[in-house]
């Protein structure tokens, strides 16, 4: 075949091909779930990329960081600069890749793992898996996170190629899934999910037996991947068991984590003995009944341990720094336009409409 | 080699038995005529058709018969 | 490995680069390491029988080329020609019979096999009804594709046999016809003399068949995930709840079953033949648009064709042309002439129906489900006088494209209501459907909105209908003008536009994923 | 004369299938019958304000024989993907959950030793006691292992689990669904 007929056959297909993947790449966008409105944790991972300053603490873990932690708060406190990489649900390993996702773009002094987390040692939902991670970027981080947190029925060629996926959703298409096609709106300030509605705890169940009380292998495994990850990149590892008092923090629990902190050279705060210390009153500080903490709650917690970061270990007052400071202002201005607008909602439904399923729930 | 055409007459297919060559290859013959002819060719000339000659070729056209019984008859 | 799962178009794709990036001689060898890989994924414990079906007919195929030999060299040798023509015959037949106990011992093996995994459980569960023992069933998994690989090889053995093909000795070269992977989910049960030229051949890269081999695929895939696997809740609610899917149900259940099973089964065929085409290997057509057909005997010499030839050449000829056979109806033929001569047919027909049958699976309901096809050609081969006296008698009627029509309707419903011994598994269950079709009626309850329980919305009937039109306005083409893709060959630029949006049409529309479950291919539980 | 004798000799064969099929439709018939809707919880049921329920039964109807609920907590798991209701009754705490739209009971919780299990164990009794009780259970599917002080039974999709400190004192009896990872 002489190369102008090699040209004549090749061309016309590899064009084709092209503009095959193109359209798949464009419907797997359009039908993608959006997460703007109703169900928001799915907007999360992908919020991330676009910061533009540093920051010196990141908080990795599951709704007990993104609720009950206010990185504005930590700034206008302490001049702390922090992000939260929570995700619902979010499983050990899924913490460990993202933060090996985070340390690609800065090197973070103090990383906060919530250890909550723990007692799932096994892939648990498909759906937590795809809110996790199908806003990660593509990375070897993201193929790792993907291997580690696939159920039996799941394929990782549906995370690169989201179509495959949700190719079914084309009936379900809203006009936000056109709105939102190219671009996203902030879901978060800094990676903090605002809940601004009280509900207060009235009384909890009785604890549910532990069949087994020992935390899983697998966790040990990641725990100690995340530690000696931090090692690498002169980042300090700091435990905490955050301040929300359901679903219940065995004892048991507590001992494995103190005895393998003590173990392994760990600080480990757990808040809940902390609440009076911190004037935490789950009467006012929490908007499901004791499940998370509010955004009142979460402010008392975050400058309390604005603090102690402050104070322990040193970390710099960054409002000084005027390139930080502006990027800062804007988020406070965020913070507080969105607060305004939760607070609004609330005097007129009585509940946060667009910031839940809508239905206002007992 | 007139027998064996009176008994494709017999069997009134839709073709003319005599010249056509392609009577299995397009199912002209179906599989229960075919018996049939196997019978009556084993019945007539009182030989016995293995199943090894049962193949399209030897059925395709009435000469083709022929030639197979001869082969059977003087084996 | 399922065809639609995606390790199996990895495997694909690997395969097809790796295929003619390698030297061409050793193409055959890389397919066979394919046949073990995709095999093994099935689990390994199935390789065991492959392997030992592979050495049984490797080595028979080669003592009865040998035997084949010996005679022609010892015959035309000067002293086999001196032997007296009483001897010689002597001589031959002591080699003929060595040949068939060689035949019938690789036969007994593999068949036997065969029979052992698949029939055990049945045999023992007819044993404890009619005897009530209380024998303890057995659970052998069924390793994959062993109806089809053990009839391919016993095709070609008897072949051998009978001198229609030339014996290989290359075990490798057995190994790969026995276990073509393609060939192994679902057939078609393809002869060696067939496949012989192309699957050892050296084949260098050709863009048309390539092209041609991957519009096949993709076709294959779009009749599978977007007609089969959308339809097959709905047929599993309706053949799963006969008691209450009862009446104009039981109908809707029989054409849903007829398009599903369609779809599936010659879309799983496309991409058979599709992949082979690929690697530039023939594999002949399995289904020639079936539903098209006038009558039951035309049916069956165009759905599951390479079925329907393995039975007739192997089974149907062989025993009504046998020797015992024919003195028996000589003898009958003394008193009632008529059904003397056709009393072969009438047997061998039956006999192949009822194996047939038990083929299709371990249960009554198969058997009966052959039995009834045959008793069906049977009749219409007796009415066959009395049908061209009515042609005669109307030309004109029986000519006009409505009578066509009113054929092709008869024989679609026909075979339905036959399938339905399939679809409920059971032959009292079966027949009660059947007649509920006339007695219980529900046709207004079935039109209002029940149909949307079965675990289908609009959107998936709507996109189901769609798929069937598409599917039937193809093989109108097909009917017509052969090949489409040849059709569409021709103008350049349209196979570049039509097949992109088929792959986006499968992509969006096909039901599989998280979302449905990758229901397994029906043929392959055989 | 021919033709008729093949007429006969095929409508033979037709019967011949009808009454094969016949033949085997006996005994498949005879091996459907009906068994009584047995519950699926076996011997692991409650009893409370003389209602007899438990686990994976539908929960309307049970909530409305015992009468009103004192209060309801809602643990809502993470986006909205599935809430826990706990429902709070004297000495009692019903778990509910939405499956496919219906809910059912998911946990039953004794809350203090007011109330006890039909096999009359009850909060503060002596755990040697318990176990005698439970072993009147004469029920094979019914299978018993200990973890660290918890007695865990467990009949089909019911688990009853009994919980005891180290002096041998029930300190918690609890009803729940086993999920995979039990």
């Amino acid at each position: 075949m002489t190369t102008k007929q090699k040209i004549k056959t090749w061309l016309p297909l590899c064009l084709c091909l092209v503009l095959l993947a193109a359209a798949v790449w464009f419907l797997g966008r359009l039908t993608q779930p959006k997460y703007m409105s109703g169900v928001l944790e799915g907007a999360m991972t992908a919020e991330y990329y676009e910061e533009k300053t540093p920051h010196d603490v990141i908080f990795i873990g599951d709704c007990e960081v993104y609720e009950n932690f206010s990185p504005v708060t930590m700034w206008r406190e302490a001049g702390i600069t922090s992000y939260i990489r929570g995700t619902a649900q979010q499983l050990i390993w899924q913490s460990y890749y993202l933060l090996e996702d985070a340390f690609r773009y800065e090197s973070p002094k103090i990383v906060v793992y919530n250890v909550q987390a723990m007692k799932y040692s096994e892939p648990q939902s498909e759906a937590y898996n795809r809110m996790a991670l199908d806003g990660m970027r593509l990375s070897v981080s993201k193929l790792g996170a993907v291997r580690a947190s696939m159920t039996e029925d799941e394929d990782a060629i549906s995370y690169l190629i989201p179509l495959l996926r949700y190719h079914s959703r084309w009936q379900e298409l809203t006009q936000e899934d056109w709105t939102y096609l190219f671009r996203r709106d902030k879901v978060t300030v800094a990676g903090y999910l605002m809940r601004a509605d009280v509900k207060p705890m009235k009384r909890l169940p009785s604890v549910p037996i532990l069949k087994d009380p020992d935390i899983g292998e697998a966790c040990w495994e990641y725990l100690g991947k995340i530690q000696a990850l931090c090692e690498k990149h002169g980042a300090r590892l700091i435990l905490i068991k955050s301040s929300s008092i359901w679903p219940h923090w065995y004892d048991e629990w507590e001992e494995q984590i103190s005895a393998y902190a003590a173990e392994h050279g760990l600080d480990y705060i757990n808040f809940l003995p902390l609440q009076d210390e911190i004037g935490i009153d789950f009467t006012t500080d929490t908007y499901d009944a004791g499940l998370h903490l509010n955004l009142y709650g979460a402010e008392k917690a975050s400058a309390y341990f604005a603090r102690l970061l402050a104070d322990a270990y040193g970390l710099e007052d960054h409002r000084g720094d005027s390139a930080i400071a502006a990027d800062w202002e804007e988020k406070c201005a965020q913070y507080d336009a969105l607060l305004d607008a939760q607070l609004r909602e609330l005097e007129e439904y009585g509940y946060l409409k667009s910031w839940t399923l809508g239905n206002d729930r007992p | 080699m007139d027998e064996i055409l009176e008994i494709l007459e017999e069997l009134n297919l839709d073709a003319d038995v005599s010249s056509c060559d392609t009577l299995v290859d397009d199912g002209i013959l179906s599989s229960l005529d075919l018996v049939t002819i196997i019978a009556e060719l084993s019945d007539r000339f009182d030989i016995t058709i293995p199943a090894r000659e049962i193949r399209n070729e030897n059925f395709n056209s009435a000469a083709a018969m022929f030639e197979m019984v001869e082969r059977l008859l003087d084996e | 490995m399922l065809f639609t799962s995606y390790r199996f178009i990895a495997f694909l794709a690997l395969l097809f680069l790796v295929y003619y990036l390698i030297p061409k001689r050793f193409q055959w060898l890389l397919l066979l390491a394919a046949d073990v890989l995709f095999y093994a994924c099935a689990g390994w414990k199935g390789l065991v029988f492959l392997c030992v079906t592979v050495l049984v007919s490797w080595l028979a195929g080669m003592l009865m080329g040998r035997s084949f030999k010996e005679q022609k060299s010892f015959l035309k040798s000067p002293e086999g020609k001196a032997l007296p023509r009483e001897e010689r015959k002597v001589w031959k037949k002591k080699r003929e019979s060595y040949r068939k106990f060689v035949l019938t011992l690789a036969l007994l093996a593999d068949l036997g096999i065969l029979a052992a995994l698949k029939y055990t459980n049945f045999f023992i569960s007819n044993v404890n009804s009619l005897f009530s023992a209380e024998l303890a069933g057995v659970d052998w998994v069924l390793p994959m594709g062993i109806s089809f690989y053990t009839f391919q090889t016993v095709s070609y053995l008897i072949d051998v046999y009978w001198e229609k093909v030339e014996a290989e000795n290359n075990l490798l070269r057995v190994a790969l016809f026995t276990s073509f992977f393609p060939l192994l989910v679902q057939g078609p049960i393809s002869r060696f003399g067939d496949l012989k030229e192309t699957l050892y051949a050296e084949h260098s890269f050709d863009f048309k068949g390539f092209s041609f081999g991957m519009q096949r695929i993709l076709w294959g895939y779009f009749k599978k995930l977007v007609v089969a696997d959308r339809l097959l809740p709905a047929v599993k609610a309706l053949c799963g709840a006969p008691d209450q899917y009862n009446g104009a149900f039981a109908l809707i259940g029989a054409l849903f079953y007829a398009a599903e099973l369609y779809a599936d089964f010659t879309g799983g065929i496309d991409i058979t033949i599709g992949v082979a085409q690929v690697l530039g290997i023939e594999v002949k057509e399995n289904f020639i648009r079936p539903y098209f057909s006038r009558n039951i005997a035309e049916y069956w010499r165009r759905w599951h064709i390479s079925m329907g030839t393995w039975f007739k050449d192997y089974v149907f000829f062989p025993m009504s042309a046998a020797p015992r056979l024919m003195k028996l109806s000589k003898k009958i033929r003394t008193r009632w002439d008529g059904f003397g001569r056709k009393m072969p047919v009438y047997l061998s027909t039956l006999v192949t129906w009822f194996l047939t049958g038990l083929w299709h699976g371990a249960a009554w309901n198969f058997v009966v489900w052959g039995l009834l096809n045959a008793v069906i050609i049977l009749i219409a081969e007796e009415f066959k006088p009395l049908s061209t006296r009515f042609r005669e008698k109307f030309p004109r009627l029986t000519g006009s494209f409505g009578y066509r029509v009113f054929e092709i309707l008869r024989t679609f419903l026909i075979m339905c209501s036959l399938r339905m011994l399939d679809c409920y598994r059971n032959v009292p269950v079966s027949f009660k459907a059947f007649g509920s079709v006339f007695t219980a009626g529900k046709w207004r309850e079935a039109f209002s909105g029940a149909l949307l329980e079965l675990g289908l919305s609009v959107w998936d009937y709507r996109i189901a209908g769609l798929g069937v039109l598409l599917m039937f306005l193809v093989s109108v083409l097909q009917e017509r003008h052969g090949s489409v893709r040849e059709l569409l060959w021709k103008k350049p630029a349209l196979p570049y536009v039509v097949f992109p949006v088929l792959a986006l049409l499968v992509l969006c529309f096909g039901a599989y994923g998280v979302g449905y479950d990758a229901s397994q291919f029906i043929y392959n539980q055989f | 004369m021919k033709k008729i004798l093949a007429l006969v000799t095929v409508f033979a064969l037709l019967t011949l299938c009808f009454c094969a099929a016949a033949a085997f439709a006996a005994d498949d018939a005879a091996a459907a019958e009906d068994e009584e809707e047995a519950p699926v919880y076996g011997p692991l049921g409650f009893v409370y304000n003389e209602v007899s329920f438990g686990i994976l039964d539908e929960a309307e109807p049970v909530m409305e024989a015992i009468g009103e609920a004192d209060d309801l907590f809602v643990s809502a798991s993470c986006a909205y993907q599935g809430d826990d209701y706990i429902y709070y009754y004297d000495g009692l705490e019903l778990t509910v959950n939405e499956i496919d739209g219906v809910s059912y009971v998911t946990g039953i919780t004794l809350v203090d030793d007011m109330i006890e299990t039909p096999q009359g164990v009850a909060i503060g009794m002596d755990i040697e006691e318990a176990l005698a009780l439970m072993a009147e259970i004469e029920d094979e599917a019914l299978t018993m292992e200990e973890n660290r002080g918890v007695y865990s039974f467990q009949y089909g999709p019911a688990l009853l689990m009994i919980q005891a400190n180290e002096d041998g004192e029930i300190t918690a009896i609890q009803y729940t669904a086993v999920t995979e990872e039990d």
